[in-house]
């Protein structure tokens, strides 16, 4: 069984290995193998092509954009997404805007491993997609599966242009597949990752898996969900999700970062505005709460949407 | 918080013997250590959530800026300063409740580990972003300049190695260069930043020489030696608070742990171990104790008791304190309750 | 008359003479009055007081959360908007949540010079109110009046938690009132700037007054569009959004930031979860592009909502 | 991008002789200063939207470092370094077409004044966060070093001392250090960060101490003295090109102008304009071109007319040339058009 960190060591090797422009640089990759042994032995394996950087997240995206003008893939491993604002500027203002102003485009892949985990507390929880997806020029991926991480990945160092590519620490370890994937969609669509009639639930990451088993929880109930995984949320493929909701006549949005803006209300803002005829009620949303990640579990646990408090959203929004 | 009287308050050869500084000093070390080995202990069996992050072999040089520091002085320490914590006065159970997420503990379970303190009385509670508390500590020293009431005061804070590679650090050490501030900054440079050795973190002959880059007074010392920490570093704090302007103080030494207890440290290189970066400063300590100071075993003994009892104390009771309650909760992060913003979640 | 400019300039004089715990620091600040000169002569009239920072916004942010702490006041000039981004872990880890951390309240003003003008290109046009407001433990403000620019300002100062202060470059020269007003409404109510019966725009700064602009093109037309003045984008005042959209049943939400989430998504994600069968249309919105803010003058045009093209966004709503 | 023959390419001593180097680098110089010149009367004139930066009295200062550089090596200039773009090979019809917002321009409107740049051809544009620049240069060196491509390749870069106060600024040299990467970095030491004196700045003696503090070989000249300039940054740059690491530069000069042309620098010290760093390093440089190197006045308006020929005809050609047109604009900043994101605005 290949687990979802697994996969993402896998890409990096396979692009490593195919396209002499990829390189890996962030801190404690190399001989280590990372924080999260996500490039676990590509340092032996590609000598010189997975290198340690110092604790400087601002020169390390600076130098990712310079490479990449030079004609390198650069793969930068933020140590947890929450130390990327380290290095925000260069991503929205250096990386983000290059291809716009020159015309030459900038191929980075800055992997940032994101979302809430037990006893990790505020400054190694947060989940920064709503954030990023704010910046014209960037791509922002948020794969939910084995199989996603594995294909969107290697499409992420493809691409021409900067992608946060958002991984979740929850799934790392415990999410498994039998087997790498040999076929994939394209970046840009979402997914049916559960058929449904009565409701449609648009989420993402680690989401996912909670809104899954919300469905579960519903089904019993005799309720038929359908989940949409919408695996990158910039772009965010509208089309997919109206097909959905025209099916099912209600939306209810799940997603893990903070609650003003970002994905959930971009969803919901674009459904409405092109299929509120489709809409047989008043589509909701669910995010995090609005106060930063909290460290003890039983607040954590209560922080983040979960299966239960999704079942109960979906309930409410059943009965309007 | 109980502060206990600091080192400078005896300071060196004004009425407090060296000995009984010595001896304090070792004591705070003790019951640092034997606390980290608790936290190591209950992570090891699941009872913490999280990381654990110990500051082994870096307890001289902790306790020897936490003894230097007097009440109404301001102290931001990192990751590795329970020595220091403990001897500016942080209460053993602060540690042991933020911990275990106790509710009763200094951020009620809402942070945790090591990201603890108490604004209020001057322990600043670190963000983990490296770098960043230097220049609140900055802040907190220009405020006391537009109240008056700088004089004779000092800030400290801590930071390793690898946290001098942040911008943050950088433009935090200029600002307090720029305004003259009494700030004490103590660079522990273990070697290690997690599992990056130093030549791929600085390209510097010696760290120190960034003390001038930024107008400060530069100090170096041997991190595995008390006595040494103690006057060093004593004398940074004098300095500063005399208005000699800001400190920088470089300790060499090694990190005797793993980054954290998830870490076997597997990456270091075995020769350092043992080089005389390599010893453990209390071990040194203790020795010194025994030979200089005539400290007998029975002493050292009671000594260690005395620190495991505490720390046995402490854990027994914060276990059977009450974790946060989510339903009590209210899920406002703004101290001005009447602008919480209501919105469906 | 009183510019825009000059009402944040006289609320920072009278902080500064009513409460000594406030101060004030940024680049060229002090003698020279900055570079908008929205502190000009406050150096002279408060000696030590007006203080010029580095070029160091983050270790400009971190001070001020530790003279907070020590009991100060700190407004906080960045020289422009799009610069906070260099202290933007100060201000969204440090600041945002220290007193949820620790009870300890963090009372500082970030004054950030917001906004698109002519010629000022990707790097001095921002409007960064959706990116700050996502974060909880900020109030983020957005004063479209010279009026509110004064009020607003002296409860910046004065509520304890950290406020971001978004100030349009735009209006500092040539918004005009005739008097420094005497009453305000509180922070966190939005206002009514026009009565109407056909649609409700909701907006806020500078947008606000090419929103007004179109309200007025369409007068002409004989509908009745009523504006509502977010004045603050967090807290949002959800409430008078909603009631003006139960009076008009249609509803265009104008922002100046980029258009994927941000603060129009917040809006019609709100009104349709809780007002859904107040409409009677599909709601709409208009953002700028979604690329960086063009420095020619004729693509700066086209990129941010206009008059013109809100108009013409009300004509297509008021026929649906 | 013509790029012109430069100065290291005639190495000092070797072949061309000094006086034409020197006159080469006077006509680069004046070139600019026209250049500048027309650029503030244009703005003065309504023609220029948004501000109008210029390099008076770095000019020598700036040449050095463009003459220094050849075909292959990569420069990042900064606000004020009109001059060593024109030396190092930008077409002076880039920089008006950029002021001018022309559709033809490097940027095509999109960006303007001093952010232009053509990144393909080793010339990076600036965006405006000071500091951010430098990481990207090291970037292309890594690139090139990957590539096996980097032997006898520098990258270059200036900065003022204001931008020395910057996270990025730190972040990035301390990169260059630990790389040992060819990275010449240039700051020009004028004073003031727009209205800020340095002693608001920084605090070290001397900004070049910061090079110790980094691994970097430090460099100091005066940045008056046009000959001094090719000879220290030339120095610089043969050296980073021989592989001895990075090098960092400090010049002392006076900016002879506003922060912008909307500026009209009142706050300068009336002293520090009387002293030799408020000298026109333009002025300097004539006399010694008529005194040591015998040129006559004659050929020095020749030179002038030569220049302001340039300068208006290039100018009069992007009047004519058409604005950007934002209908044909499709308003995607992505590279990957068919990741375009579908949404109402
Ligand atoms: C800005 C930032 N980037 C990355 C990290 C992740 N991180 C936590 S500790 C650490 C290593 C710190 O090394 P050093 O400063 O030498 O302190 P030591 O652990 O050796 O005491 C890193 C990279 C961080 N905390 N902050
Ligand atoms: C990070 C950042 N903060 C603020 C600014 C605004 N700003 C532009 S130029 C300038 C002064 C620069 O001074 P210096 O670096 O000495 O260069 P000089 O103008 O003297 O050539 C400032 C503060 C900026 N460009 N970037
Ligand atoms: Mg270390
Ligand atoms: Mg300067």
């Amino acid at each position: 069984m290949i687990t979802y960190l697994e996969a993402i060591r896998l890409a990096q090797r396979r692009a490593l290995m195919e396209d002499e422009r990829v390189y890996i640089y962030g801190q404690d990759v190399g001989a280590f193998g990372g924080a999260f042994k996500a490039t676990k032995n590509l340092a032996e394996e590609f000598p010189g092509r997975v290198l340690d950087a110092p604790i400087s997240e601002d020169a390390m995206v600076g130098s990712a954009v310079g490479a990449a003008i030079a004609g390198m893939r650069p793969i930068i491993e933020m140590q947890f997404a929450d130390f990327s604002v380290c290095g925000f500027n260069q991503i929205i203002n250096q990386a983000a805007t290059l291809h716009w102003r020159t015309q030459v485009p900038c191929p980075i892949v800055i992997r940032l491993p994101c979302g809430g985990t037990s006893g990790s507390g505020p400054f190694h929880s947060q989940s920064l997609e709503s954030i990023y997806a704010h910046y014209p020029g960037l791509v922002v991926m948020t794969p939910a599966t084995v199989e996603d991480a594995y294909s969107m990945l290697l499409e992420a160092v493809a691409i021409d242009d900067p992608v946060i590519f958002c991984e979740h620490k929850l799934l790392y370890y415990h999410l498994k597949a039998p087997s790498l994937p040999t076929t994939a969609l394209p970046v840009g669509k979402a997914r049916l990752a559960r058929e449904g009639r009565h409701m449609t639930i648009v989420t993402y990451s680690a989401m996912l898996h909670e809104s899954l088993a919300a469905a579960e929880e519903l089904a019993a109930e005799g309720y038929e969900i359908e989940v949409v995984d919408l695996r990158s949320v910039k772009p965010l493929d509208t089309d997919t999700v109206i097909a959905s909701v025209a099916r099912t006549g209600r939306l209810l949005c799940v997603g893990e970062s903070f609650p003003w803006g970002g994905v959930t209300a971009e969803v919901i803002a674009r459904v409405v505005s092109e299929g509120f005829n489709l809409l047989d009620a008043p589509p909701q949303r669910l995010n995090s709460k609005d106060t930063p990640v909290p460290y003890h579990p039983n607040l954590w646990a209560a922080h983040r949407p979960t299966a239960t408090t999704i079942a109960a959203a979906a309930r409410r929004l059943l009965q309007m | 918080m109980q502060m206990v009287q600091s080192a400078v308050g005896m300071e060196l050869g004004t009425g407090a013997s060296w000995r009984q500084l010595y001896a304090t000093a070792f004591r705070w070390m003790l019951l640092a250590r034997v606390l980290d080995e608790k936290f190591a202990s209950l992570y090891r069996a699941g009872k913490i959530h999280g990381g654990v992050f110990l500051g082994k072999g870096q307890e001289a040089l902790s306790v020897a800026l936490g003894m230097s520091l007097r009440p109404g002085d301001v102290f931001a320490p990192l990751i590795r300063d329970l020595a220091g914590r403990l001897a500016f006065g942080e209460p053993l159970l602060d540690a042991v409740r933020n911990y275990l997420g106790s509710a009763l503990g200094p951020m009620r379970g809402r942070d945790g580990n090591v990201h603890r303190g108490r604004p209020r009385e001057g322990l600043l509670p670190m963000i983990s972003h490296l770098g960043a508390m230097i220049s609140v500590v900055n802040g907190v020293l220009m405020a006391r300049r537009f109240q008056n009431r700088l004089d004779g005061m000092v800030g400290a804070t801590s930071i390793g190695e690898g946290g001098t590679s942040t911008g943050a650090f950088h433009e935090a050490m200029n600002q307090a260069g720029v305004e003259r501030l009494p700030l004490v900054v103590v660079v522990a440079n273990n070697q290690y930043a997690y599992s990056t050795p130093s030549h791929r973190q600085f390209a510097c002959a010696a760290l120190v020489d960034r003390a001038a880059a930024y107008g400060f007074e530069g100090h170096t010392v041997d991190g595995t030696d008390l006595g040494a920490c103690l006057r060093v570093v004593g004398e940074a704090v004098r300095r500063a608070r005399l208005g000699r302007g800001p400190q920088m103080v470089v300790a060499r030494l090694l990190r005797l742990c793993g980054h954290g207890e998830h870490d076997d440290a597997s990456y270091v290189d075995p020769r350092l171990k043992q080089s005389p970066l390599g010893r453990d400063c209390l071990m040194v300590a203790e020795a010194t104790l025994r030979h200089e100071h005539g400290v007998t075993d029975a002493e050292l003994a009671a000594w260690r008791s005395d620190a495991v009892q505490q720390v046995e104390e402490a854990v027994a009771q914060v276990q059977r304190e009450p974790a946060p309650d989510p339903f009590a909760e209210d899920w406002c992060a703004l101290a001005s309750r009447h602008l919480r913003d209501m919105q469906s979640d």
